[in-house]
Parts: structure tokens; sequence; C-alpha cells
């Protein structure tokens, strides 16, 4: 019966209450999944208080092809965690001799947050990711690994704003004698340009720079869009 | 394997405490008693420029006048650090000792500047999440694969890669200046660098209280390091003559 | 009814809910803070006359809560104030020297010098011993010349030549000592007090949107606003109109207003007419 | 020394200065020469680690023959020197002479002593009178009262102590006296970081209505 | 490093390095994807209390802003266990979704229900159908209600006291017949015949034990359940969303219906006018 | 918890053409629990004028009362109605009056003035007032209107499209809220007549 990670209590020092080992960073990310295809999108400042640590940090990772992390919040968690989570597919891969698929990667996330349960991850993460049948889907945690998957979501430091926007257009709530057509990649952008748009007028840790990347059943895109940078 | 066995309980039963008892998890790390101010640095077209002050502070008291906080990794590394000393010379001898633990592999593959970030980025984030933190800011600026790179990295272990980086009171006092100055021109030369840099730490030694007149600089190019300094800062003081009573 | 009446003849605070706000706050409320102006504010005193500048941001935590405010306040003719700190604070505190000094004016019948708003507003802010948080960059010309001074929340005052203050003054402060000088003209110091207003708009989160500039000088004023936009909003790429019957509706009713209308009609005055 | 605390954390963040007072971390000095006194300080004040300003001046005019040099919070020493000054500037329209310097240090001392609890300020009244001629009074932060040949404050005047102590001399000439000032406000600053910028130096002599001034920069720090 | 401990280095050299880095990254074995009982405990060991981190060295707010609340119910009647509960997470008052699935599949006879932390649910959820899942390969049968619930309680009983917050019902048919159990972070284990559990569970209850009696019908019962979570997401903020209702019979779980709870309530509200 | 949302609430007003509008939600409760769904937090000062009070139940109607009070005093004395801009200079002083003891309620204004221009103006608890161009949002979910409206509002919105706009940005708001919704209620205030129309909205 042994401890996972415990110090001995021998190496504790002095006092005193200030340090805190977690800071916000800020920054948004917004993905939607559609029939066929999957988008994602983040802003690029990294910021600290009332100050910019840097203009140009995507907070979007590659992890497979088919798969697309996006992780705001604390930025030293967000690198640790996605380090890890390149190492554990990295093993899967050698393994298994194939990549991870994207509904397995949402629960090992899930499970690595768990993980650190009692000291958790101060991270926002949403799961971009197209699954066997080639549709896109989204999956969303909390900080502890709570994890739903999902068509939309919008998360980090304006995922509040932007979250009813998105159920209003897209999935359409609390509008009727509306003909439903299926999303297009095209409409996604266009809803994910301005949403960001109104998150970089509202949310001070918004701004600078979108990336969107977008994932279809034969290619990768990469885009990047300016926005205000006050 | 016994099922029961795998039904294991991490925490003995006798042992439950609740939260409100034990909540002086942060007491017992130390916190920063002689510090030192800002680190600069900026990428410029084929190289790296790092300036700090050689100031060691013990509370306000401008104790030490003479203390170096730049230091070479290797041959293509520069780190520059800030924040407490004596953590700095611990995070010092550490990187020694992974210097020559490289050196010892003998595959005359120099440490990236990129890589050493990495490393330290763990060092950092390690200490942090032991709730035991090194209370340091480290600049890296190297030369990564012909490119000039620069990068950053906090106490919690948070690192940033950009062109133009400043700790501590630069961050508020210098970037502005710096960001200014890169996006009129991107690609600055080594002079200009070296003139930006000189004009920041005459300001940042205006408006910070713990800062120092005199200053060392390092540029690392591809054809080497130099090492400048002390370099002493010339004030200019005339706008006292304007100013008279507070009203 | 008795007592609310003789509560609008009382000036000044009004404590009642101090108790209850300390009670809810007692049970774990916690008492919302009001809207903070992070802002960059600046002034440069130039040859003739003084330029003041700011950012046009109000924020609420972390939202924006006012794109375009308006940072530079009218205190008399011949001088304005800038004001950083909590919004309703620099506000009231700057209209209510500026009926003061109006008020002063009108006693002695001359402009009134800035020395005394400059006096005004530090007494009033140290008798609340900064708790009114109000952060002030007071510029103005009078006959003895151009002044610029700086107050802070607690009362006390600076005179110097160029100044900054709120969350961005690092920024501000650094763009001046990097390339302020002596004897500036008009057009050196608006774009001197421009230039340190973007440093703090780009980089201090707290400031933002665009650059407003009051130049005082010994007869005139120009209050331009904004005199520079830094940043504009993108521009929306979908149409997001909704078509008519999207929302459901649960009733409505229409009550139609009555208009009293008013018609102003001139009527030749007896100047005009003929009295011969 | 006050090095272990929070204040330092938040130093090292950058982030002090969002909310601290105004205050003059200061060096300020008086001195008795054979004519007069000097009057000295230096001239930055901080929020924070952050310089609010650097060319503050902390030698403020009470009368025309008394200045004070204040630190502290720079909100208390302004609105108390502001009262001060009223009422000798009163005085001396009742009394159709010039106050006295004692007279001046009695009125500070008061008021610092009965509002102990709420202000923070630590003055140093000198000044000329033609019954004692150039004196200096030190009013610290409790609200007493003394006379003193020469006297320091704020928080550089630690690091001055000893200098102060083995290099005054009574009856010096003008030009050493302020050498002397110039000096020991120069060493405060070299080590004090709440210290810095100029030295400004002030001397009251009974002589002329303005008190003579100078700035004494950087450069010439090592000449004195 | 083979050359190290040939040239004897070790001792000469400072090697902490190594051990630095090493620590951080835990080995296969260590980590919860292995043994899934097994979590990292914080620094010292012990419990944190977040409260004192709430605010980072700039003064911004950190905010662990789990999801939170729910109403959730199950009863026993004559004809086996009904669970219904609505979808709504909670972080703060933001609501983070509104379509969470608070009923776990524990296996084709058991069904769990999740209110609290929904985190803390879902992964002991998951792994205690592992447990079963073993147990039954184990013993070739399926394991009891009653042994499941117990794991379960057991489980969470260890972390007792460092922050867990559920409050769960376990409800199921085995050899005994249909059965419910509620177990909470506390380490409580009741069986019973009529739970609701979460912030909306006083409102449930008012609905669920006018209308409760052993002799439902099943239509009476799914009736009753979604009525009570219906009520309940009216009047408690924190609860809304779909009403999901589930049977338990001796043939396994049955998914009933999923219904919009605002939908149903303008059904009824213009039922009665 | 903050003690804005201790009885849960939003408002929110925008400009159109001509028009202007002001919707509120109806909930009232006490913390989680709903106690009424028909407690409207906007209240018609005068006809072309009317000020929504989101906030801490107890201070909208006491503030709402003193300012009814305050008014008539004001129309009793000075023989004509009040103007929008008199009317918020009243409201901002009297909030600023209890700087040290606040009101916990953040007002928003919505009227036309004289020459029917429409007018709108939110207030923090202090009374500092801000007066966009757009729009204007204050209560528990002004973070999710903000993120609506920056979208959805565009210049010169007709009254019909003008009630789509903000009833969609309202009720979608406080869809993701959970301390405010249960029903809402939009005023359209034109020149010759203010509709008034309650929309359908989730009730859980």
């Amino acid at each position: 019966m042994i401890l996972a990670n415990t110090e001995s209590n021998s190496s504790l020092k002095s006092h005193n209450t200030r340090f805190n080992p977690y800071d916000d960073n800020g920054g948004s990310i917004v993905a939607i999944g559609g029939d066929d295809f999957v988008v994602i999108a983040s802003d690029t400042r990294l910021s600290t208080g009332f100050s910019i640590y840097s203009r140009n940090q995507s907070k979007l990772f590659k992890l497979s092809k088919k798969s697309i992390l996006g992780s705001s919040g604390c930025w030293c968690d967000t690198l640790t965690l996605t380090r890890l989570l390149n190492a554990r597919m990295q093993m899967y891969l050698h393994e298994h001799n194939k990549e991870m698929n994207t509904p397995a990667l949402a629960q090992m996330l899930s499970t690595m947050l768990y993980y650190k349960r009692f000291f958790p991850y101060y991270v926002s993460n949403i799961l971009a990711g197209i699954e066997s049948d080639g549709s896109g889907w989204i999956y969303s945690y909390d900080p502890i690994g709570n994890v739903e998957k999902c068509k939309f979501r919008a998360g980090g430091s304006s995922g509040v704003l932007l979250q009813p926007l998105l159920d209003n257009q897209i999935m359409l709530s609390n509008l009727q004698n509306i003909d439903e057509q299926p999303l297009s990649l095209e409409k996604a952008i266009k809803i994910i340009q301005d949403v960001f748009t109104s998150a970089a007028e509202r949310d001070i840790y918004t701004g600078d720079e979108i990336r969107i990347m977008s994932i279809t059943a034969d290619c990768f895109k990469e885009e990047k869009i300016q926005m205000r940078k006050d | 394997m016994n099922f029961y066995n795998s039904v294991n309980f991490p925490i003995n039963f006798n042992n439950h405490q609740d939260i409100s008892e034990s909540s002086d998890i942060i007491k017992h790390f130390h916190t920063p008693i002689t510090t030192a101010t800002s680190v600069l640095g900026i990428a410029f077209n084929n190289g790296v420029i790092i300036s700090a002050d050689i100031l060691g502070s013990y509370g306000s008291l401008a104790r030490f006048k003479n203390f170096s906080r730049i230091l070479q990794a290797n041959k293509n590394t520069l780190l520059g650090v800030g924040g407490d000393i004596a953590d700095f010379q611990y995070l010092k001898e550490l990187i020694q000792g992974k210097m020559i633990g490289e050196e010892c592999l003998e595959d005359d593959i120099p440490l990236k500047p990129a890589s050493l970030l990495c490393w330290l980025t763990r060092v950092m984030y390690n200490r942090r999440s032991k709730i035991d933190p090194l209370w340091n800011n480290i600049l890296v600026a190297g030369i990564q694969d012909g490119k000039p790179y620069l990068g950053f990295i906090d106490k919690l272990g948070t690192a940033v890669e950009d062109k133009l980086i400043a700790t501590g009171y630069g961050a508020y006092i210098a970037i502005p200046l710096l960001r200014d100055a890169l996006e009129k021109k991107p690609d600055l030369n080594k002079q200009e660098a070296e003139e930006l840099m000189k004009k920041c730490m005459e300001i940042l030694y205006y408006r910070d209280a713990r800062s120092f007149n005199k200053y060392e600089l390092a540029i690392l190019t591809t054809e080497g390091t130099e090492f400048k300094g002390p370099i002493e800062i010339k004030a200019n003081w005339s706008i006292s003559n304007d100013v008279c009573g507070y009203e | 009814m008795l007592s609310t009446t003789k509560k609008l003849e009382n000036t000044g605070f009004s404590f009642d809910n101090c108790l209850r706000n300390r009670f809810l706050e007692k049970n774990g409320f916690i008492s919302p803070k009001g809207k903070k102006t992070g802002t960059t504010i600046a002034g440069v005193i130039f040859k003739d006359g003084v330029v003041l500048g700011s950012d046009t941001r109000a924020t609420d935590d972390t939202i924006v809560a006012d794109k375009n405010c308006e940072k530079i306040h009218y205190l008399n003719k011949n001088m304005y104030c800038c004001g950083a700190g909590t919004a309703a604070d620099t506000f009231q505190v700057t209209s209510m020297v500026s009926s003061n000094l109006e008020l002063h004016r009108l006693n002695s019948g001359r402009p009134v010098p800035v020395i005394v708003a400059c006096r005004m507003l530090k007494q009033m802010l140290f008798r609340y011993q900064g708790y009114v948080g109000a952060a002030l960059i007071l510029g103005g010309v009078d006959n003895t010349g151009s002044h610029l001074y700086c107050i802070y929340p607690h009362g006390s005052s600076d005179r110097l030549p160029y100044t900054t203050m709120g969350s961005g003054s690092l920024a501000a402060m650094a763009v001046f000592e990097s390339k302020w000088k002596p004897d500036l003209s008009e057009n050196e110091a608006k774009e001197l007090v421009k230039d340190a207003i973007a440093a703090g708009i780009f980089n201090d989160l707290g400031s933002g949107s665009n650059v407003d500039i009051c130049v005082i000088r010994k007869d005139s004023v120009e209050y331009i606003r904004p005199y520079e936009c830094l940043n504009e909003k993108g521009i929306k790429r979908g149409n997001y109109k909704y078509k008519k019957g999207s929302t459901a509706l649960l009733q409505s009713h229409t009550i139609a207003l009555h208009l009293e209308e008013e018609i102003i009609q001139t009527i030749n005055d007896g100047s005009s007419m003929d009295t011969s | 020394m006050a090095s272990n605390s929070f204040a330092n954390i938040m130093e090292l963040s950058g982030t002090d200065w969002l909310n601290a007072e105004l205050s003059t971390g200061t060096t300020i000095m008086a001195a008795e020469y054979d004519g007069g006194v000097v009057i000295g300080s230096d001239s930055r004040t901080t929020t924070g680690a952050y310089i609010a300003n650097r060319v503050t001046d902390k030698l403020t005019r009470v009368t025309d023959y008394i200045y004070c040099c204040r630190s502290g919070s720079a909100a208390d020493t302004q609105a108390i020197t502001d009262i001060v000054s009223y009422h000798l500037d009163f005085q001396k329209v009742e009394m159709n002479e010039e106050p006295l310097v004692e007279t001046a240090a009695k009125i500070f001392q008061e008021l610092i002593y009965n509002y102990r609890s709420s202000f923070t300020a630590s003055i140093i009244v000198a000044g000329w009178d033609r019954r004692k001629g150039g004196q200096v009074y030190c009013v610290p932060l409790g609200g007493m009262c003394v006379r003193e040949k020469v006297s320091i404050g704020g928080s550089g005047s630690s690091y001055i102590f000893g200098f102060v102590d083995s290099n005054y001399e009574e009856n010096m000439d003008k030009e050493k006296c302020i050498k002397f000032v110039a000096k020991a406000i120069s060493l405060a600053i070299d080590r004090d970081g709440s210290s810095g910028g100029v030295v400004r130096i002030g001397v009251i002599d009974g002589k002329s209505t303005q008190i003579e001034r100078r700035i004494i920069q950087e450069e010439q720090f090592k000449l004195l | 490093m083979a050359l190290i401990e040939l040239c004897h280095l070790r001792s000469n050299v400072n090697i902490i390095p190594f051990q630095e880095v090493d620590e951080l990254i835990p080995s296969v074995e260590q980590m919860n994807l292995s043994d899934s009982l097994r979590l990292a405990l914080s620094a010292t060991g012990q419990p944190i209390d977040f409260k004192q981190f709430s605010h980072t060295e700039n003064g911004k707010k950190i905010n662990f802003e789990f999801q939170h609340g729910t109403t959730t119910l199950g009863f026993v009647y004559q004809g086996g266990v009904v669970l219904a509960v609505d979808s709504r997470a909670t972080g703060g008052s933001f609501i983070g979704s509104q379509y969470m699935k608070k009923i776990v599949e524990i296996n084709d006879y058991m069904l769990g229900t999740l209110a609290g932390g929904a985190a803390d649910c879902v992964y002991w959820d998951r792994v205690l159908s592992k447990q079963c899942r073993i147990y039954e390969l184990r013993n070739r049968e399926r394991i009891s209600v009653a042994a499941a619930s117990k794991l379960m309680a057991n489980m969470i009983y260890s972390y007792k006291g460092m922050g867990l917050s559920m409050g769960m019902m376990l409800a199921g048919y085995d050899k005994r017949g249909p059965s419910l159990y509620y177990i909470d972070s506390e380490g409580t284990r009741i069986q019973g015949k009529v739970f609701s559990v979460g912030s909306g569970s006083v409102y449930a209850y008012g609905v669920l034990d006018s209308g409760y009696k052993w002799e439902l019908t099943d239509e009476e019962a799914y009736e009753l359940g979604r009525s009570s979570i219906m009520h309940a997401t009216h009047r408690d903020a924190y609860s809304g969303g779909i009403i999901r209702v589930y049977h338990i019979t001796a043939d396994g779980w049955k998914h009933i219906t999923n219904q919009d709870a605002s939908e149903l309530f303008y059904a009824r509200k213009t039922k009665d006018l | 918890m903050s003690i804005l949302e201790y009885n849960g609430g939003a408002v929110v007003a925008m400009k159109g053409k001509n028009c202007v509008a002001i919707a509120s939600d109806k909930r009232f409760g006490i913390q989680a629990q709903t106690l009424s769904v028909n407690f409207e937090k906007v209240f018609e000062i005068s006809p072309h004028l009317y000020v929504g009070l989101p906030g801490l139940a107890t201070d909208t109607q006491t503030v709402y009362q003193r300012l009814k009070f305050r008014q008539n005093l004001y129309e009793l004395k000075e023989g004509r109605s009040m103007s929008p801009k008199a009317f918020c200079a009243m409201l901002a002083n009297m909030l600023y009056e209890k700087r040290f003891g606040p009101y916990f309620v953040e007002p928003v204004v919505a009227a036309l003035d004289k020459n029917n221009e429409p007018f709108i103006v939110a207030m923090d608890l202090l009374g500092c007032m801000t007066t966009p161009d757009d729009f204007v949002v204050n209560g528990t979910c002004s973070r999710q209107l903000y993120g609506m409206c920056e979208v959805l509002w565009e210049p010169n919105l007709e009254p019909d499209d003008l009630f789509e706009t903000i009833s969609q940005a309202l009720v979608n708001a406080c869809d993701r809220d959970a301390v405010s919704g249960w029903g809402a209620v939009v005023y359209i205030i034109e020149k010759d007549k203010v509709t008034i129309k309650h929309v359908k909205t989730r009730m859980d």
C-alpha cells in the first residue's frame, strides 16, 4: 500500500502563505463538429495578470491525424499535460502499431485529468476529432476530467460569452419556424470568426490572432486571422 | 492475482483528515531573500542579445553590487536569470551538471537552446508541483539550428518563446518599447538591438527601484559570444531642474 | 416620508446601507465592486500649453464594460482632468470640483488658477483617505503659465512636466522617458502623448480601444475624441438577422401613446416692432 | 530589514505598484552650519518598487525662512505641511513678524502627535529665525520633537548614521556643510533602493526670501 | 549513462538534475491508467484546500468550477426499479451543459445515478463497472447489487476527507430481486425504497412521496418519476434540461424516455388551464 | 457567491432605428430556489422612459420607489416631465450617495428623448454611466449577454427586427445562466406606441 507521489513531511520548509502554484494565462477555444468535418480555433494571446506574455501562442495541439486538442488556462499545466499526452500516444503507437482513435483518446484524457484529482491541472480542454464513421465530434472537459461529447463548445476565458451564441446559431435553440440545414464547414468557420470577433471586443484576455484548424476526411487545414491587439 | 488485492485502499482507514484541519499545505516553502530584478532579451537578425544589471538586493538594500547573472550554458546557449539569487545558484549548478552529463555522451551534439528550455521547464514545474518553487525567471537565448532563439520560463514552469522577452519590471517597462521597435523594424541588426537594449536598461534604471546603474550585456551570434560590461548608465536628470515643490 | 424629505436636504454620503451590507458580507455574499477604468492616462506640458491623453476602455473585472468611455473630464474653461481608478469616483469627484470651480470663477470674476483645482481635488481625496479611488492627472493653463499635476487617490500631488497614471502607466511612462524632450511643439506633444497612450493600450490589458486627446492652450481648448482609433471591431462575416416570428411569444399588447406636441411659434418681440 | 515578506514576492512578479500607496521611501537630512541650515533630500517617490516620480522635491516651503523635509506617506505629509504653512502665514499676518522655527516645529509635532494613529509622517523642520539663527528640529513618527544639530530621516537614513556621526562638525562653513549633506545623501542613495535620483540641497540663511537651491546629479557623486 | 558509471563519475558529479526531471513523469505503473484506484496525491500527501489558491499573485481569480448540481431519483415498486434524472451541469451559476448523462450503465442489470461532482461520479462508476465485470468473470455469476454497492462505498471511503463530492444511487436487479442503494462520499451506504439526491431533491420528494405506492403500474411509475423531476427542475435553478427515465426489471435495464423538462412544463400547464 | 446573484435576473437594452428596446427576465429566486416567475425588473418611469433594475430584489424595489418619489417631487416642482438625461443624473447621484454602502442594483435605462432619438444608459452599482451606441446589459448573465449582443446587434434595426434580436439575445443568454430566465418580457418603445411582449422561454 504505497501512496503515489507522496513526499515525506520532513522536506517541508518554513512558512508563508502567498505562493500560488496556479496562474490563469487566459485564452479562448471554440470547436464545432459537423457531419464530415471538425473545426477548432483558439486565439493566440497568452497573458498573465494585466500583461501579455506572448501574442503568438496557439493553444491548439494536433495530437493525431484525426484529433486536435485545445487547452487553455494555467499554461504550465497545459504544457505538462500535452507533453504527457503525447508520450502516451507515442507509447500506444509503438505498442499497437496504429494511432489512437478519437474516443479512446478522449477517455484517456479524462482518466489522466482525474489522476490529478487532488491537485488538478487548471485547464479547460476541448478535444475535437473525427470518429471512425467520419463524423466530427467535440469532447469538452472540466479540470478534473468530466467529459461531455457534443457537437460544439466554447471554452477558456470567453467560453461563457460564446456558448449561448453557439447554442442559438448551431443548435438553433429558442428559434421557431426555422428550416434546419446541415452545417457546412464554411458556415462553421464563419461563425467561429464572428464569435471570436465578439470575444475580442469584450474579453480582455482574448485577442491578437485566431488560429483555425479543420479536419475533414481527406485534408487538414490551418488558417490565421488577425484580431484586435489591445 | 487476487481480486481483493486489487481493491486496495490507498489511505489508511484511521488516517482520515478533514480539509479544514490540514490546510497548511503551503506553509512549507521558502520565500526569496536576496533578489535580482529584470532580465531583457532580444532576438535580432543573426543572433540574440540579453542584458541584466549586476545588483543583488536584500529587501530594499542594494547589497551586492557586482553580481553577474548571465551565464553561458554551452557554446550556443546563454541564460539570464532574475529572482532569488540562492535559487539561481542552485539552478546554475543543476544546469552545469546537466551540461557535463551531455558532454559525457561525447557525441559532439551540443544541447540546443529549445531543449534546454524544455528541460528547465520540467525542473521548474516539478518544483512548483511540490509547492516548493525556485523563485526565478529564466531567460534562455541562443542559436537554434542557425536561427536566433529566445525563450522564457517563470517559477511555475510557464514557458514562452518570443522574439523579445523581459522579466520582472521589464515586462511592464521595457516590453512596450521593445514591441514598438520590433513592430517598426522586425529585422534588427546587431547594433540596433544593442542600442535598443541600452535604452531600455536606462529607462528601467529610472523607474525600477530595485535596478542598478551598472549592467552586463551578452551577445550571441553564429560567430560566438561577446560579453560586455559592466556598462554604466549615463542617466539624464535634467528635468529635476524644472521640478520644484509639489504644487 | 418625512424622513425621506429630510434626507434630501442632507448632502454628502449616506451610510444607511453599510450595516446591512456588512451583515450580508459576513454571511458569505461577496460585495461587488464598482466599474474600474483599468486605464492609461498621460499628460505633458508643451511650449504653449498642456496635452492630456487617455485610452477609452472601462473594465468590469475581466470584461470590457465600455469600449469608448470618456476619461478626460471637463473642470473649467482652462483646465481638464484625466481620471483613472474607480469610474464612478473619478466622474463624481471631477464633476463636484468642476461645479466648485465655476462658483469660484463667478465669485472672483477671473479665470481660475489651476492650483485652485489641484488643492480642491487633493483636499477632497485626502478627506476620504484613499477610499475614494480616483487617480487624476490635472492639466491647465492660467495667467501664470501651463501646469500639470498628478494627484493620487490618497490625496498627494506631484507637479511634473510629463506624467502618467493608471494600470498602463508604466508602459506610457517608458515611452515618455525614451522620447520626451524639453520645449515640445504642439504637434510633437500630441504625437508623444498618443504614442504613450498607445503603449498602454497595446501592452496593458486594462487599457484599450481609442486614444482621446485634449489640448489646452492659453486661449483655447481642443478636445479631440477620438484622436486616433487604434482598434476597430472586426467585420462580421455572417448575417445574424432573424426572420420575423422566430421568437415564440406568450402574449403581446400595445399601448398607444398620445403625443403631446410642443409647437414653438416665434413671435416678434418688441425690439423689432415699430414703436415710433 | 524587511526582506522576507510578501512585498518581495509581489516585487518579483512586478505587481506591487498596483495596490501600494504612494510613499516617499526617502532619505532626508538637515544640518546646522555657522550661518544657517542646509537641508537635503533624495528625489525618489515609489509605489511598491515602481518609481512614480524620480525627480520629487521633498524640500517643502513652510514660510520663506522655514522649510521641511518630508518622509512617509506623501498624502499625509503634504496635507500636514499645507496646514502648518497656513497657520504660520496667518500668524505672520497677525503678529507682523516672521514665525519662529520652533513654532513651526511645535505645530508639526502637535498634528503628528494628535493623528499618530492615522498618519504616517516623519518630518525634519529646518529654518532660520532672528532669535536662534539656523535650527533643525526632528519630528519623527510618534510625534515627538527634538532639536538637533544634524538630523537624518527616512528609510535611507539607517545606512548613514555612522557617516553622519563621524563626519559632522559644528560651525562648518556653508560649502563644507553642503558637501557634507550631499555626500551623506549620496551614500544613502547608493545603498537604499527606496532612495535615489538626484540630491536636492537647500540653504536657508535668512538673507533672502528665496532659499538657495542646488541639485547634485549622479555623476557628481563621486566627486564629493 | 554507461560512461558515467564506467568513469566512476557518480561520486564526483552532482547528478541531481536527472532526479529532478524523473520525478515528473509518473511511470506506467504509477498512473491510474493501470491501477485505477491510485490517484496522485498533492505535494504533501494531504488534501488541499483550494480556497487558499483562490487568487493568483496578480490578483486574478482561480476558480475550479467543477460541474455540479442535479436532481436524481429512484424508487422500487412492484414492477422493479425506476430511475429518473435531469441533465443539467452547472459550474458556479453558469450552465456548463444541458445534456449531461447522469445515469451510468454499470452492466446490463445495474445502473448508477450521479449527483455532486460529475467527474468523481463518472470515474468511480467506471471503476466499479470494471470491478463488477472482473467479479462476473471470476465467479461465473453476476455481482449482487449489495456487493457492488459495498465495493463502491469502500472505494470512496478510502478517499474520504480528500474532497470528493458525490451522492449516487445504485440500482439493479439480482437474484434477490430489485434493490436500490444510496452511497455518498462521506461513506454512507443505505438500502431503501425511495431516494432522491441532489440540489433539487427537496422538490422532487414532495411529488414523489405524495404519488408513491408499491402497487404502481409501470406507466404510473414512469409518470411519477417524470413529473417529480419536472417539478424539481422548475423550482431548482441547478436542475433542468432533459428528463431521462430508466426502468430495471428482471430482464435488465431499459431506457424509457428522454423528455425536455421545459416542454413537459408547458404541456402540463396548458392541460391544467 | 456575489450578492448580485442572490435573486438572479438580467436586463438588456438596445438601440434601433427610431426605437429602443429594453428586456428583462422574470425570475425571482433565493439562490437556487425559484420563488416567483412573474417578477419584473423593468419599470415605466414615463411613457418614453423605462428603467431596469437587476440585482438584489429588495434594492430593486427600494430604488424604484425612491426614484419614483424623487421624480414626482421633480415634476411637482418643475411642472414638466423629466428628460432621460436628467433622470439618469438623478439616479447616478442617488447611487453615488451610497458610495460606501451601495444599493446592489445595476440599472439600465432605455428611452426615447425629446427628439425621439433612442437613448440607453447602463450604470454600475455606484452610478457610473456607460452610454454606448449599440446596447447595454447588466445582471447575472451579463457575460453571456455581451457575447450574444456583440454578434447579433446591428445598426438601424426596425422595431420588429429589434424585438427578434433583443429577445433572442436575452433568452439564449438566460439559458446558460442558472439563476435567471423563467420567462422574459420585452418593451419596444416607439414614438407613438410601446409594445410589451412576453416571450416564451425555458421554465427549468
